[in-house]
């Protein structure tokens, strides 16, 4: 076997250590003066590594930046092993609430609810336990409510490198038109961010 | 008349989207919803809940009177004879609004429902902090504990106690930061963690209370425990340092 | 390269996955019926195939069994890492006089000791010295001690214009109240209990 370079190896050390997504940027700040490595370029390379030496876990590309996350066949033990035998899937109420706020974020609690049209207090509650979403400052508005962004967490639950990777939002004239057929079904999860996904920023 | 009422109590999460479901189950056309027709169906279902004895959240009932207010202006000459007239708003407008923009999100929810379950089977590299960073200074180290965090746990647990046991002078109480550090360490004689709760779960006395969580901060202060959680809102975890 | 045995594997997967250490008893409660793993001879395994293959990481164990951990060398970077991306920020102590002192400023320093109950010189020092606090001018008590503001910096690590748009006790209260039943669960008491660990090897 061999001796892997340095650069690689500085770089699968943060992977290690930390549960925060590698950027550039990031890893920019850590070097001494002068010390430069490309991430992207390193990270194919252990990727590579990895996947040659049969390893159960690799890289992948997400909130962002690079994280360690561990192949498909290993969840069972894995789930098992940190005991959340079934990692419970989010609701129904709870996903229609993440698309809204992170689309709109950042947003408020009341502006929610008006979307909604219904009592939304439950499901922030439970979505910030999970840490999917976050306050994030003050509304100017009346009573000054809180604001509520999603988070980190947010894009690695989903696996989205940001959010403006999430599914876009149809445009009215589609849901008029498939309103009676089944082209719902064919919207694919769009991997690009569309013109309404701007202004989650 | 028979209508098949394989309606899912649950599964609505509003009065918007019951009100889709009868527009796309109808195949009514959103732009020119049969309000008389679908407040009817919409009251029926309501009258429906109210004899299973199902508790109608407030959202449904004042649906239920936006419908019927609606029904009621289109009723209103103004209204029907004008109707070509563009300039006179239809009432429906700001519902069908809301319906359309609420749509949107109901889809993109059914979105991420596939996102999750594409993604649920990985797992983040988890790392143990504690150990990784062995050489860094415990003071500089917060375990994912926020203002808003510490507010919460401390304010958790003082809303636990009876307000009368509040002092309005300052009492002597038979407690101090000694007994209440000792009262920490006999948890820890059989393990070396200890939930936040439990430590204070027996303790009825506010002033008492403060006294142990001034004990709790001593404490890490000198680092004889230190404190983490699992996550955002958890109970806090307290392990004895060795 | 080879392809490594399949028992490794998982154990590697839990190893990445979980941040807590992995004993035999835990390890055991993962497996199917009849699946045996022999904790000790896979880590010896897995440890040999990373220190032959030159990783820059290594299976530590601790008192409470095995966990991943990085070589000495990287901890340079490590640390960088973490500190900048936030993962390190304040101690417990310090959180609770910054929330005194935003929520009581200006206050001096007797005042603050006095809510504490303990000593805070060192914490409002450090607290200066992250620029979180800052002195702004003398109270008319006697001694005219110094009296502690928060910063902008502080407020914009809180997205918050000024020190009035923290978190109300009053929301704080509907936070708490809808998730009360939830949290309820995770009130029992910790089943897990480790010694701490020795920090090397």
């Amino acid at each position: 076997m061999k001796t892997i370079d340095i650069n690689a190896k500085i770089v699968e050390a943060i992977l290690i250590a930390s549960d925060e997504a590698i950027t550039q940027t990031k890893l920019d700040k850590c070097l001494d003066e002068g010390h430069q490595i490309d991430l992207g370029t390193t990270i194919k390379y252990l990727n590579n590594f990895y996947e040659k030496s049969d390893r159960s876990f690799f890289i992948m590309k997400v909130a962002g930046g690079y994280l360690l996350a561990t192949h498909r066949d290993y969840e069972k033990y894995i789930r098992k092993f940190i005991n959340r035998s079934g990692r419970i899937r989010l609701s129904y109420a709870a996903l229609e609430t993440l698309a809204i706020i992170s689309y709109k974020q950042p947003i408020t609690h009341p502006e929610i609810e008006k979307i909604r049209g219904v009592n939304s207090g439950g499901v922030i509650s439970t979505l910030m336990e999970r840490n999917l979403v976050a306050v994030k400052g003050r509304a100017n508005s009346p009573g000054r409510p809180l604001l509520y962004v999603t988070t980190e967490d947010f894009l690695k639950y989903f696996g989205l490198n940001s959010s403006s990777d999430l599914p876009r939002l149809k445009e009215l004239d589609e849901i008029i038109h498939g309103k009676n057929n089944k082209s719902q079904k064919s919207a694919e999860p769009n991997p690009l961010s569309e013109e309404k996904a701007d202004n989650d920023k | 008349m028979e209508r098949k009422y394989q309606i899912n109590l649950d599964t609505f999460e509003g009065p918007l989207d019951l009100l889709l479901y009868f527009i796309k189950r109808d195949e009514l056309n959103i732009y020119d919803i049969p309000i008389a027709k679908i407040t009817r169906e919409y009251l029926e279902y309501l009258n429906m809940m109210h004899t299973l004895d199902l508790q109608i959240a407030g959202e449904f009932v004042e649906m239920a009177s936006t419908l019927m207010s609606i029904k009621a202006k289109m009723l209103l000459p103004r209204f029907s004879e004008a109707s070509e007239n563009d300039d006179i708003e239809d009432p429906r407008n700001e519902l069908v609004q809301r319906l359309l923009e609420y749509q949107q999100y109901k889809e993109m929810g059914k979105e991420m429902k596939k996102l999750e379950e594409e993604n649920i089977s990985y797992f983040h590299r988890n790392p143990n902090l504690t150990y990784v960073d062995r050489n860094i200074d415990a003071e500089e180290i917060l375990h994912k504990i926020s203002l808003f965090d510490i507010l919460t746990a401390f304010k958790n647990v003082l809303d636990k106690i009876p307000d009368e046991s509040i002092p309005h002078e300052v009492q002597l109480e038979d407690v101090n930061i000694d007994d209440q550090t000792k009262y920490l360490y006999t948890f820890f004689i059989k393990k070396s963690k200890v939930n936040f709760s439990t430590v204070v779960k027996t303790i009825k006395n506010r002033v008492v209370l403060i006294v142990t969580f001034v004990a709790i901060l001593e404490m890490i202060k000198t680092q004889q425990i230190r404190i983490y959680q699992t996550d955002l809102f958890e109970d806090f975890i307290i392990e004895k340092v060795e």
